[in-house]
């Protein structure tokens, strides 16, 4: 009988801790970000898609090694490039990515020896269209230095 | 306590539990024969995001494997890389350098507390409380910040190289890793008062959900299911592999066989990984976390090589047969969620649908663990 | 030591096949041409991660998985490993102990590939149910006496069996 | 016939507020849960998102109502409107102050409970009649736990109909209006001072949160393992009715809990009595109500029947015997 009333009164009395944990709660700072009105800088290390690099000039680093599209588990790179007239390197010629299959695991940049390509620091891609994943770099890289 | 009525073979109806259902965390599908409200017989039903994730080992070559081990478990992807990793630089006789070894360790560790957190949230939310859910998630983003700074990535870390890691750890890492150790246990203390004291929850805990430590041992049950059957087995102990012999910490174990057995030891297990992570960091040798000369192809030669780790799930499993190609010859992942979910099907027997829900929860189910 | 124990009491049980002495395969040495079909076999822990390896005919296996099972060990994993050259399926099951008496037991049998037919363990291990039924939609093999081998993984209505590796998707 | 308008204007007025009670409580649950939970919660419709739920309404009113195949139409269709008129027509008997009120009326308590009870209809109606199990398991569910939590809740009125020796509401109020210690709760001077009055109040909060399906006892829509119980079937402005009817009984749950145990419209400190502080005292029950939800994990069926059949019944019952006692005796 004296159990009952003690588990009676003790359940009750967790009742009201559990109250008291998130009263306090109720007049903390809020955590939140309030996503489309704010955003968080991504940090230095986040991987987005790839994107070339450009020397100087605003060229291509690329060398054409193949050694990227070699080591990309999914193959969702594809790039052609020849060597012009007279010229000692080859030059890129286009540089696709199927954003689609890639699962951003930064295979292709560390198999990059040439300081070629890096992640981008965009995260805002969602889209309808299967077409807009995939990526002309060169031409994006273009676009940029205009 | 609540025993159901005498029936007769044409008074169960079926119900499908899934493949889309708030409690099962995925798509999981569970097909129960119920007596009114309580389980005459269920079936489990898996396999509705298999990836074939074992014929994907067969055909790439060793490296490019790596980022798949990230998605078997969206929870604590870490530590099955450091499993997979650990496999094959056994087979290929790869040193790693003691620092990486203590960073992977580290890692895999913050890991688990992010894993942890994420199952008692969303274990309380199959109960009906949502607000723990929220405040499991606050503690969670710190982790989650902090691995994002050094892996790129807050769920598939892909972090884990063959020999060492990707990218070394700063002292802002270490400083916010040291920081974080205070706020997590005075955050556990906050979840104790909330959770684990409030009577619903005890009377929904307490000898519900019964799994005993011979029904764990014919499933091959691990992680809190074996340890919250009074079964003192943790492979980080038991077998130990990578730096662990080094490091300080115990192994919870409870022999309730019930609800609460299992969720008291994850809360545990939490407190045991802050104290590795704490002793790990004091311990962090200098030196690179990549050996000088690491192979770019990985010929293991031909043999039959077994590693098994313990995941923020339980024991996890690679089997690597190499015929001594680049290529494995058969790439088998033991995956824990996979027998600690089979185990369901006899242990929900006759328990009402709310305390099987409830025990489903503590199973701590990632589902396309149990696909692959 | 478990170990021992149970390497005796399976070389009681295997009285045709003698005892091979620990076969730790070293770089570059060929593997053995033809391993016999029944045999227990002691492994170097620290390169293969198993303790004993243990060749069965699958006429034995259930006698085998018996005196594991008798022994408290609890069942890891069953897996298949497709041998094309050699015309078999190898069929794997990992054992392993709760207890701090570490030790690791795999034992192997082989079975045909085109008419693969095994026995199965559900009698002995509950918990093989769902590993027989994967190995035996990934594989094509038919699990003699399993109460329910229908597809777990793969779709229900498929017939195939991708790890096989013969396998044109 | 002037009287017959002025009585029907009042009615409209009663469930126009009911209405909106019911509407602007989401609002004030969610806000709520987001406080409680470190988030602002929604605020982006209007000025403290306060636009919110008549878009939300709008947005119900623009949805399809998709009946399901097999399902008994005529029940299915009739089961929301079952929910939500029982909940507005007991609007019309509750008292807000001395003359705030819709219709006086000298059986008033009975009138609320009978009302009350009859939400429990709509409840089975909605899960039979979807033709779903998982519906007809919680409409089982909360037929069960209505007869389980129906009887302490009215055996706990019985013992304020005792001391009070009235079932009119506002009756009920003017015994107490004197000052704080007149209340029910802390019946300390008056006529009627019963120690056992906190134990009421306690026994009838928890059963008016049983009774209208409020967390922790939401066993009728728990969407851990029913999905979403009875209305698991309905979209557009069915489920809409269904969650405005919840969000009226527990208006009137605790109004009835304030007119019973905190003194109705009358002040703390015997002054300036009015609506105003009926309100306050409202409000004060509904967001604590809130807060319970936002705080607790869900019981089992079991777990509430208990609570109901072994603790809350007995106790209210020795209650009652109590109180008519220590009446006898005093």
């Amino acid at each position: 009988m004296i159990n009952y009333f003690r588990e009676i009164f003790s359940g009750l009395w967790s009742l009201f801790v559990g109250m008291k944990v998130t009263f306090i709660e109720a007049f903390s700072p809020k955590v939140t970000v309030h996503y489309p009105y704010e955003t968080l800088k991504m940090c230095d290390a986040y991987r987005g898609h790839i994107e070339l690099i450009e020397n100087e000039e605003g060229e291509p680093n690329c060398v054409c090694c193949m050694s990227c599209v070699r080591a990309c588990p999914s193959g969702c790179i594809s790039l052609t490039g020849e060597k012009p007239e007279g010229g000692k390197k080859k030059v890129l010629t286009s540089y696709h990515l199927d954003f689609t299959r890639c699962s951003l695991c930064s295979a292709c940049v560390e198999a990059c020896n040439f300081n070629a390509i890096e992640h981008s620091k965009e995260y805002n891609l969602a889209s309808r269209n299967k077409e807009d994943f995939h990526f002309d770099l060169l031409a994006r890289l273009r676009e940029r230095n205009q | 306590m609540n025993q159901p009525v005498e029936l007769q073979p044409d008074e169960t109806f079926v119900l499908n539990v899934g493949p889309q259902h708030p409690a099962t965390h995925g798509v999981l599908r569970v097909k129960m024969e119920m007596n009114g409200e309580y389980i005459v017989h269920a079936e489990t039903v898996v396999g509705y995001i298999h990836r074939m994730h074992e014929k994907m080992g067969e055909v790439k070559p060793y490296p490019q494997f790596l980022m798949n081990l990230s998605r078997l478990d969206y929870l604590g992807a870490m530590g099955y890389s450091h499993c997979h990793a650990l496999c094959v630089e056994k087979a290929a006789g790869i040193e790693v350098p003691k620092r990486a070894e203590y960073i992977r360790v580290l890692m895999v560790e913050l890991n688990r507390v992010s894993s942890h957190l994420v199952w008692l949230g969303a274990f309380i939310m199959d109960l009906g409380g949502f607000t723990p859910l929220l405040y499991t998630f606050q503690a969670r983003e710190h982790i989650l910040d902090m691995m994002e700074r050094i892996t790129g990535a807050r769920l598939t870390y892909c972090y884990i190289r063959f020999g060492g890691v990707s990218r070394d750890i700063d002292d802002q890492f270490i400083q916010s890793a040291r920081d974080f150790m205070p706020y997590m246990r005075k955050e556990l203390i906050k979840y104790h008062k909330l959770i684990t004291g409030n009577i619903i929850f005890k009377k929904r805990m307490v000898g519900m959900g019964h799994i005993s430590p011979e029904m764990c041992r014919k499933y091959g049950a691990s992680s809190g299911v074996a340890r919250g059957a009074g079964i003192n087995f943790d492979v980080r102990r038991n077998e130990p592999y990578s730096v662990y012999p080094e490091l300080e910490f115990e192994v919870p174990v409870y022999d309730g066989c019930d609800n609460m057995s299992r969720y008291m030891v994850r809360m545990e297990e939490i407190e045991q990984s802050l104290r590795i992570v704490e002793h790990a960091l004091d311990q962090l040798p200098d030196g690179p976390v990549m050996p000088k000369k690491a192979p770019k192809i990985i010929k293991p030669p031909a043999g039959d090589y077994y590693q098994a780790t313990e995941t923020a799930r339980g024991t996890f499993g690679v089997r690597l047969v190499s015929d001594g190609s680049q290529t494995p010859y058969r790439m088998k992942l033991r995956s824990p969620t996979y027998s600690n979910m089979h185990l369901f099907d006899e242990a929900c027997r006759g328990l009402m649908i709310m305390d099987a829900m409830a025990m489903m929860g503590t199973l701590d189910l990632v589902i396309p663990e149990i696909d692959r | 030591m478990i170990r021992e124990k149970l390497k005796q009491a399976l070389e009681h049980l295997f009285p045709a096949g003698e005892a091979v002495p620990p076969a730790i395969v070293a770089e570059g040495e060929e593997p053995a041409e033809k391993t016999p079909r029944e045999a227990v076999i002691e492994t170097d822990y620290a390169t293969c991660g198993y303790h004993l390896d243990i060749k069965t005919p699958p006429e034995q296996l259930i006698e085998v998985v018996s005196l594991i099972d008798q022994n408290d060990f609890f069942i890891e994993s069953i897996t298949g490993v497709d041998w094309i050259e050699e015309g078999e399926i190898e069929v794997v099951y990992d054992f392993s102990r709760y207890d701090f008496d570490l030790c690791r037991v795999v034992v192997r049998t082989r079975t045909d590939r085109d008419n693969a037919a095994l026995p199965t363990i559900t009698g002995v291990y509950a918990g093989a149910n769902w590993h027989e039924r994967e190995t035996a939609e990934f594989f094509g093999i038919n699990f003699i006496g399993h109460p329910h081998l229908v597809n777990l993984l793969l779709p229900e209505d498929s017939d195939i069996h991708p790890l096989r590796k013969d396998f044109k998707p | 016939m002037i009287l017959t308008l002025t009585i029907l204007l009042a009615v409209i007025i009663a469930i126009a507020w009911a209405a909106f009670n019911a509407a602007y409580l989401v609002l004030a649950e969610r806000r709520g849960a987001g406080v409680i939970q470190r988030r602002p919660g929604p605020n982006i419709n209007g000025p403290f998102g306060l636009l919110q739920p008549p878009l939300d309404g709008i947005k119900l009113m623009a949805k399809q109502l998709i009946i399901p195949a097999g399902a008994d139409r005529f029940m299915y269709i009739s089961a929301p409107v079952l929910v939500m008129c029982p909940a507005i027509m007991s609007f019309v008997a509750l008292p807000y102050s001395d003359w705030l009120q819709a219709q006086n009326i000298d059986v008033g308590l009975l009138m609320v409970f009978a009302f009350a009870s009859m939400g429990t209809m709509g409840t089975i109606f909605a899960g039979w009649s979807s033709h779903n199990k998982y519906s007809l398991m919680a409409a089982m569910r909360s037929v069960s736990q209505a007869v389980a939590y129906e009887i302490p809740m009215i055996l706990t009125a019985l013992t304020i109909t005792l001391m009070a020796g009235t079932t009119n509401l506002n009756a009920i109020v003017a015994q107490q209006s004197e000052n704080f210690f007149h209340w029910n709760i802390f019946p300390l001077f008056g006529e009627t001072h019963n120690i056992l009055m906190p134990f009421s109040f306690l026994i009838f909060f928890i059963c008016s949160m049983a009774e209208t399906n409020r967390a922790p006892f939401d066993l009728g829509e728990a969407e851990g393992e029913l999905v979403a119980g009875f209305h698991i079937e309905y979209g557009s402005m069915g489920f809409g009715l269904f969650f405005m009817g919840e969000y009226a009984n527990i208006v009137i749950g605790a109004t009835l809990a304030t007119i019973f145990f905190l003194g109705g419209w009358s002040c703390p400190f015997g002054l300036f009595p009015g609506v105003w502080w009926f309100l306050i005292k409202l409000y004060a029950i509904i967001f604590t109500i809130i807060w319970i939800r936002w705080t607790f994990p869900r019981t089992t069926i079991y777990g509430l029947l208990n609570l109901s059949w072994k603790i809350l019944i007995p106790a209210s019952l020795v209650n009652l015997l109590l109180t008519a006692g220590l009446m006898k005796v005093f």
